[in-house]
């Protein structure tokens, strides 16, 4: 490790609604791989974006090679030295792999662009980190995994003195993260900076040096890695919140009947011959890499994306389901991974929100019964402990976990016996987190059946009754509470590829 | 780009059908093979054209931009004005056009870019006020631009050429071709061209990957409106007189022929070949219907099914390939 | 300030024009002496105020007009002030115009009819509100009674005769040795003005034939080929063929106009109006037939009507008097301001073609 | 400033209707000092002719633009209305009241073949329009020879002139009434009704609608289909005021109308519309148009200052939105 190449002082950066950070402090050195650690809004991200200038920072100071700096946007950080591996992958579908690593700061021969030349160097940059992709083809053909190599690779080719890697492995099999590991220990030779965020243990004990914890906005502690223990870093990610208990055996009667029966469902490449049964008043955990296929099998039981073969029974009776609609009509309730773009109608009330799958049951004749609505609206308010002034207010003013409650709501009020909850969790703060959990729990109790995707290998464990593990479409195994392990999940989810 | 995908691009399929248009209505009206309809209808194809391709940028990037028609106009009209009232050589009148449209266009992009404005409206507006200028700068009064055989009238030869026997030549068609070519080129190879795909594709990779996105956005608009300042010169050697009022439509000609060319609807993919190939097919039936008997009102009605046909047939396309 | 440039750009013609109204030469159409006459030493009591609504400014033809509305009204020292929509089909707008100006409660109104239908409720608000109506260019056959005081028009069915005499003399001899055709290209077939004009070309030129025994088949749009009088069916020696484009451009004009062109048997064509007649000189500018082998008969003026008159490409053209029009209309509105009774005010349509377009009586209603 | 903006009446109203309306207001009184006589009944009347067919349009393009979508095919589809139902009035000597409605139902057909390209095949609104606008006019054409349409006058002899009534029956404005409660129905439908509610959601976030079990490619239809009704009812309103049509036009009206949408706070990203604001943009425009008039000013200064209104007011509320996130 060498000197200290970036400081960042005090950071205080709120928006409306939310202290998103909470003078935050960081240290990063030359030649130092420097985890940060957090539960999911803890906010890990927006310290990132602060660093790189997508969002301005309210108070505080960063310094960067001895001189206080403020990036305007990511091109100055960029010009700076300092690059971001997103979490969301963020290419340009319709242009090439190469196109997209020199996107910015294309070669230029004369007018033109040297796109023979940017391609070579985009194969020499491949070769480098031992990557088999055509820097010919076209970004939106790519995998997932494969376009997070091209970030990568985007990243590192920026010259660049600090890489920040947000979340990198989420998508990436076994032996991609094998080879990314041995990426980042090369640039570590190199004496660059690097700051990996990442929500896996194992991995930060293999390739980090410090570690630095934040929680709920706020900075709690740096520890070095060889010093400490996996439960000291999860004490701190996890402080005072105490999470419901983790489940050590089913909670679900021998003799539940069955609610659900899948049986080989297909829908294109992603969800293959996939077949499980739902018990009633079961939380069935759905486990895998990032696009291992949950959530397309989600879709595709819920009617949202085509199917091409499978069948469905609820309650031992063969149904139709083509659409949302018929998914709905038989009882089925599904929360999106992706709350903004598929769950909630921002722009709108959180009346107007939590009677969107109901309004037939609303309407006095052919107009709508205000009152009663907002009666049911009220009701579920209290009943989810949802923070806000009135039924009446737009679903945007809300924080994360509350517009997670709207849309809860909106099953709850539809009176859903089968409920897909796709990442309940994602982008929630952690005492939220708990209620939800909480929720869950009580509504499994109260006989409800709920399959629950998670990538929170945490998540999973502690709330579901039985696991089923998808790998590359295909469902690869299926484990009891009693018998589930961190390692006995990983193991199956990435079993196709070792 | 990459090998597997099918030569049966949008544009090939166009091309195609372009010629087999052409052929189709040679066969049936002996008359529309002559070259003198080929030269009328190349004359009146040029501000179609460049029109075409100067929204195909804003196209690409998502965007649209409906002040070219009503614009076009206004140009011609300022400049028309400038060399009937205040006797400026016609050369700088074109200037002045051209450069209107260039002024034009980067309010565009300002009120798109940096105010924010949905593409849609902005251009919708600068329309309305477009049309209203052109009349305000004229007051009202329809302007000629010199005749060819006038002494300023010296640039209808840029479109159209006379040789020593009496043969005509379109001239134009060279300026289209080469235009089209400098055009594709700037898309495919230069910055600005990527950065529009980019833009159209998804803008906030672009934002994140350090590009001016205000800047390239402003340009965007600006080289529509240029080439809507080109399309005007194009317009006063062809039809002569301009009246203002007119060119209301004429934008939704241009647009409909880039998306028929293939530019994608919703951004991100399109050619300046494949949009001048549309902008002539758009043209074919706007000029060739009429030669095979059809009431020309019928043509109207084609092209508008035309335009439906070839969305729909890339919309299936898209869903057969996923 | 556009208005005052053309205004002294066109005064030195004007002046020698109007001199020598009394004394016209002897291609025009109609006897307009009787209603000339009534203006004789005529002399605004006060200064009037007036309101013109115009079809629109769309075409030269209407600055011609405004500038014999700028010369009388500077003659009489009275004033008006003129509007009219951006086209000549926007209806609704010079329905509103027309309303607005009669809500001004001005001296008087003239009136250039888009649409000689929709206007009438408005006349009926102008007769009750008792603000004289002079209508001008068109005229409007069910005015209520007491609106419309004087008509200032030229009679359109003889101007498109006169078209047809012209245009008949000059291919005579090519009829008679296997079917000729003669193409016609309206503007649009909703306009009173043009309709009347068509359809007096059409008739005439059947009438000239059937006198030399030859037969007249319509060909194109429907409108006019119903309602021509004594076509026949089937093999003639004459095909009339009548094309409308889909909408009132010049290319869309010129499309049409070289459809007509390209044909082998085409001896003579007709442009009825200025937008159509310019639309036939852009087809004819890649063909060159015009003045060659295909007579060319353009109507009104403007710079390149005039231009192809002037080197025959074109046999000749009809004028309007627009700008006699305009002259009369603001005459008439003073005399019906000072409440004279009025009888109607025929203009004059002439036959111009290179030997007389310098003519004293004919130079001044050819506008750029 | 800011206080006001918060008050909850002002917030219920909408901050920029009130500004809105207050130009309105301002124009008006404006209006009727620097032009003697602006102040009258006639006047009025002129200005309400021109609302009736605007307003029309307006509020069936608001539904379309609260779903994210754009129809600028209703000037011309009105006209298609008017010309098809006014000849086969004339021609064909059908009556009256089948004109009428035969005028509503070729809208309607608009209506429903827009919303199904829509909707169901998935082509974008905006390429529809251009092609709808095509085929209208085509359309009208063909249909009627390429003649202009004259609907009967009120004293027509044969009495088909009793649709004018509509408009105005002797100096009373029947048809003020009539498009006050269709002002109160449509509000109803868009607030109150299931088919509002959803395309309003639908507008906000399709894909959040659909994964509710909401059919909404049927309310998205639906939405074009209210639009293309209210356009043949437009038509019956243009001719009730304006007598005749030609074929081939009435391009004009779609940007007035879609302005008169924009300027009264319906967002073209859909998901956000008023049903009030769009009569107050309606009425703005009438004014200002006989106002302009009045002034001896040409229409194009009219479409200059419509146009500056728009952009200003656009900018207001998507700089507003653009703070609040």
């Amino acid at each position: 490790m060498g000197e200290v190449i970036l400081t960042m002082k005090d950071i205080d950066k709120s928006f409306p609604g939310v202290h998103a950070l909470d003078h935050v402090d960081f240290e990063l050195k030359r030649g130092e791989v420097h985890a940060l650690m957090g539960e999911n809004g803890a906010g890990k991200s927006t310290l990132m974006k602060v660093l790189t200038g997508i969002y301005t920072k309210d108070s505080g100071t960063i310094t960067y090679e001895g001189r206080e700096v403020e990036f305007h946007n990511t091109r100055d950080a960029q010009a700076a030295g300092i690059v971001i591996v997103h979490q969301e992958l963020n290419m340009v579908g319709d242009l090439t792999v190469a196109q997209n690593i020199f996107i910015g700061r294309e070669f230029k021969k004369g007018f033109m662009i040297d796109d023979r030349k940017m391609i070579q160097e985009s194969k020499k940059l491949f070769d480098e980190l031992h990557i088999n992709i055509d820097p010919k083809a076209k970004m939106s053909d790519l995998t997932v995994g494969k376009q997070q190599m091209c970030e990568i690779a985007k990243a590192i080719s920026h010259q660049a003195k600090v890489i920040i890697f947000d979340e990198p492995s989420a998508a990436l099999t076994e032996k991609e993260i094998e080879d990314l590991f041995a990426i980042i220990r090369d640039l570590r030779k190199q004496n660059l900076g690097i700051i990996y965020i990442s929500h896996r243990m194992d991995e930060i004990k293999v390739i980090t040096d410090r570690v630095t914890v934040m929680r709920d906005g706020a900075y709690v502690g740096t520890l070095i890695t060889d010093e400490c223990t996996k439960e000291d870093i999860i004490n701190m990610m996890v402080g005072r919140v105490i999470y419901e208990d983790p489940k050590t055996h089913s909670m679900v009667p021998a003799d539940a009947p069955v609610v659900l029966k899948v049986e080989h469902l297909n829908a294109g490449k992603m969800v293959q011959d996939v077949s499980f049964e739902l018990r009633k008043g079961e939380i069935l955990g759905f486990s895998g890499l990032m696009g291992a296929g949950r959530t397309e099998t989600a879709r595709a039981l819920f009617g949202a994306d085509p199917k091409t073969g499978g069948d469905i029974y609820i309650n031992g009776k063969k149904v139709t389901i083509n659409s949302p609609e018929d998914a709905v009509k038989n009882g089925i309730g599904y929360l999106s991974e992706d709350r903004k773009r598929f769950g909630i109608v921002v722009q709108k009330t959180i009346t107007e929100n939590s009677t969107l799958a109901t309004l037939p049951k609303y309407m006095s004749g052919l107009f709508i019964n205000k009152g009663a609505e907002k009666e049911v609206t009220e009701k579920y308010i209290k009943e989810l402990d949802t923070k806000t002034p009135s039924a009446d207010q737009l679903v945007v003013n809300l924080s994360g976990g509350n517009q997670q409650k709207v849309v809860i709501a909106k099953w709850l009020v539809r009176n859903c016996d089968i409920l897909i909850f796709d990442e309940p969790t994602r982008g929630i703060d952690v005492g939220a987190k708990n209620e939800i959990y909480k929720l869950m729990n009580r509504l499994a109790s109260e006989g409800k059946s709920i399959i629950m995707i998670s990538s929170e290998m945490t998540e999973i464990l502690r709330m579901s009754d039985r696991i089923i593990v998808m790998c590359e479409g295909k469902k690869t195994g299926e484990i009891s509470i009693e018998e589930a392990t961190q390692e006995a999940i990983m193991d199956k989810a990435t079993r196709d590829i070792k | 780009m990459t090998k597997k995908k099918s030569i049966f691009t949008q544009e090939v399929i166009v091309g195609i059908v372009l010629v087999a248009l052409y052929f189709i209505f040679r066969t049936i009206s002996s008359d529309f093979g002559k070259y003198t309809t080929f030269l009328s209808m190349m004359d009146i194809s040029y501000y179609y054209a460049l029109m075409a391709i100067g929204v195909a940028f804003p196209l690409i990037t998502g965007g649209v931009d409906l002040s070219i028609g009503t614009g076009m106009i206004c140009y011609a009209l300022a400049g028309g004005c400038l060399i009937r009232f205040y006797n400026v050589p016609t050369g700088l009148a074109m200037l002045v056009s051209v450069l209107f449209g260039l002024g034009i266009g980067l309010a565009n992009g300002v009120l798109i870019s940096v105010m924010g404005l949905p593409p849609f409206l902005a251009t919708l507006c600068t329309c309305m006020i477009t049309r209203g200028l052109g009349s305000v700068v004229t007051g009202s009064f329809a302007i000629p631009w010199p005749t060819a055989k006038q002494d300023n009238g010296w640039f209808h030869s840029i479109f159209k050429i006379t040789l020593a026997d009496k043969t005509k030549l379109p001239l134009g068609l060279v300026w289209i071709i080469l235009l089209m070519l400098i055009m594709q080129f700037v898309l495919a190879h230069t910055r600005f061209g990527r950065y529009t795909i980019a833009i159209g594709s998804n803008k906030e990779a672009a934002i994140l990957s350090g590009i001016n996105v205000k800047f390239y956005h402003i340009m965007v608009y600006a080289v529509s409106g240029l080439f809507a300042g080109l399309a005007s010169i194009a317009y006063a050697a062809v039809i002569k007189t301009v009246q203002p009022g007119t060119g209301a439509g004429m934008e939704l000609d241009a647009i409909g022929g880039a998306i028929v060319g293939g530019v994608s609807a919703s951004g991100g993919y399109g050619t300046i070949y494949g949009t001048v190939i549309g902008a002539y097919v758009i043209l074919f039936l706007k000029q060739g219907l009429p030669y095979i008997g059809f009431n020309a009102n019928m043509q109207q009605i084609i092209t508008g099914f035309v335009l439906i046909g070839a969305v729909t047939i890339d919309i299936i396309k898209r869903k057969v390939i996923k | 300030m556009k208005k005052k440039m053309l205004a002294v750009m066109m005064s030195a013609v004007l002046v020698g024009g109007l001199m020598a109204v009394p004394a016209f030469a002897a291609e025009n159409l109609s006897d307009t002496t009787e209603g000339i006459a009534q203006f004789d030493g005529l002399e605004a009591k006060e200064a009037y105020d007036f309101q013109i609504v115009v079809k629109s400014f769309q075409s030269t033809y209407w600055q011609a007009a405004l500038q014999g509305m700028d010369q009388a009204a500077e003659e009489l020292g009275v004033t008006y002030s003129a509007q009219g929509p951006a086209s000549e089909s926007d209806i609704a707008d010079q329905v509103n115009m027309l309303n607005s100006a009669i809500n001004g409660a001005p001296a008087g109104v003239g009136l250039a009819a888009c649409d000689t239908s929709s206007v009438l409720e408005s006349l009926q608000a102008a007769a009750d509100a008792g603000v004289p109506i002079v209508a001008f260019d068109t005229g409007i056959a069910d005015a209520p009674e007491g609106s419309v005081v004087c008509t200032v028009v030229t009679d359109n069915t003889a101007a498109g005769e006169v078209a047809a005499e012209n245009l008949y003399a000059a291919v005579k001899d090519q009829i008679g040795n296997g079917t000729v055709r003669i193409g016609e290209i309206n503007q649009d077939n909703y306009a009173l003005n043009i309709q009347q004009r068509g359809l007096g070309f059409i008739n005439k030129l059947i009438e000239l034939a059937a006198a030399d025994g030859y037969t007249v088949a319509m060909e194109g749009n429907e409108f006019y080929v119903d309602a021509a009088e004594g076509a026949v069916e089937g093999d003639a020696d004459i095909i009339l063929e009548v094309r409308v484009p889909a909408q009132t451009t010049v290319d869309l004009c010129s499309t049409e106009a070289g459809t007509i062109l390209d044909k082998e048997d085409t001896i003579a064509v007709f442009g009825s109006n200025q937008t159509a007649a310019e639309g036939l000189l852009v087809a004819n500018d890649n063909r060159e037939v015009l003045g060659d082998t295909v007579v060319g008969v353009g109507f009104d003026a403007g710079t390149s009507i005039k231009a192809a008159v002037e080197d025959g490409t074109f046999l000749g053209a009809v004028t309007q008097s627009p700008l006699m029009m305009g002259y009369y209309c603001i005459y008439a509105l003073t005399a019906a301001a000072n409440g004279e009774e009025l009888i109607d005010v025929p203009t004059d349509g002439y036959w111009y073609d290179a030997s007389n377009m310098e003519d004293e009586n004919i130079a001044p209603n050819l506008y750029d | 400033m800011e206080n006001i903006k918060q008050n909850p009446v002002v917030k219920k109203l909408g901050f920029n209707r009130i500004i809105l309306f207050c130009i309105l207001l301002l124009m008006y009184g404006v209006f009727s000092v620097i032009i003697p006589g602006f102040a009258s009944m006639d006047r009025i009347m002129s200005i309400l002719n021109y609302t009736y067919f605007l307003g029309f349009l307006a509020l069936g393009v608001t539904f379309v633009i609260a779903t994210g979508g754009i129809d600028f095919s209703i000037g011309p589809v009105m006209f298609c209305c008017a010309l098809m139902a006014g000849y086969t009035l004339n021609t064909h000597g059908a009556p009256v009241i089948v004109s009428l409605i035969m005028s509503i139902v070729i809208g309607f057909c608009f209506g429903c073949f827009n919303g199904y390209l829509v909707a169901f095949v998935g082509v974008p609104p905006f390429i529809v329009s251009m092609a709808t606008m095509n085929i209208a006019k085509g359309l009208g054409s063909v249909f009627t020879k390429t003649q202009s349409v004259s609907w009967p006058q009120g004293n027509d002899p044969s009495g088909k002139g009793w649709f004018r009534n509509l408009v105005k029956a002797g100096d009373f404005p029947v048809g003020l009434l009539i498009f006050a409660v269709a002002i109160v129905i449509l509000y109803i439908v868009m607030n109150n009704t299931k088919a509002g509610r959803y395309i309003l959601c639908l507008g906000s976030n399709k894909e959040a609608v659909r994964l509710s079990g909401v059919n909404v490619r049927k309310w998205q239809m639906l939405a074009y289909v209210i639009c293309g009704a209210l356009v043949g009812i437009a038509a019956i309103f243009f001719v009730g005021a304006y007598t005749t049509v030609q074929p081939g036009l009435g391009d004009t009206y779609n940007n007035e109308a879609i302005a008169s949408c924009v300027m009264g706070g319906t967002s073209m990203a859909g998901g956000l519309a008023s049903i009030g604001g769009t009569v107050i943009g309606v009425l703005v425009i009438s004014l200002l148009q006989e106002g302009i008039m009045a002034l001896r000013m040409t229409k194009e200064v009219q479409m200059i200052i419509t146009g500056i209104i728009v952009i200003v007011f656009v900018y207001a509320d998507v700089s507003a939105r653009r703070r609040r996130n």
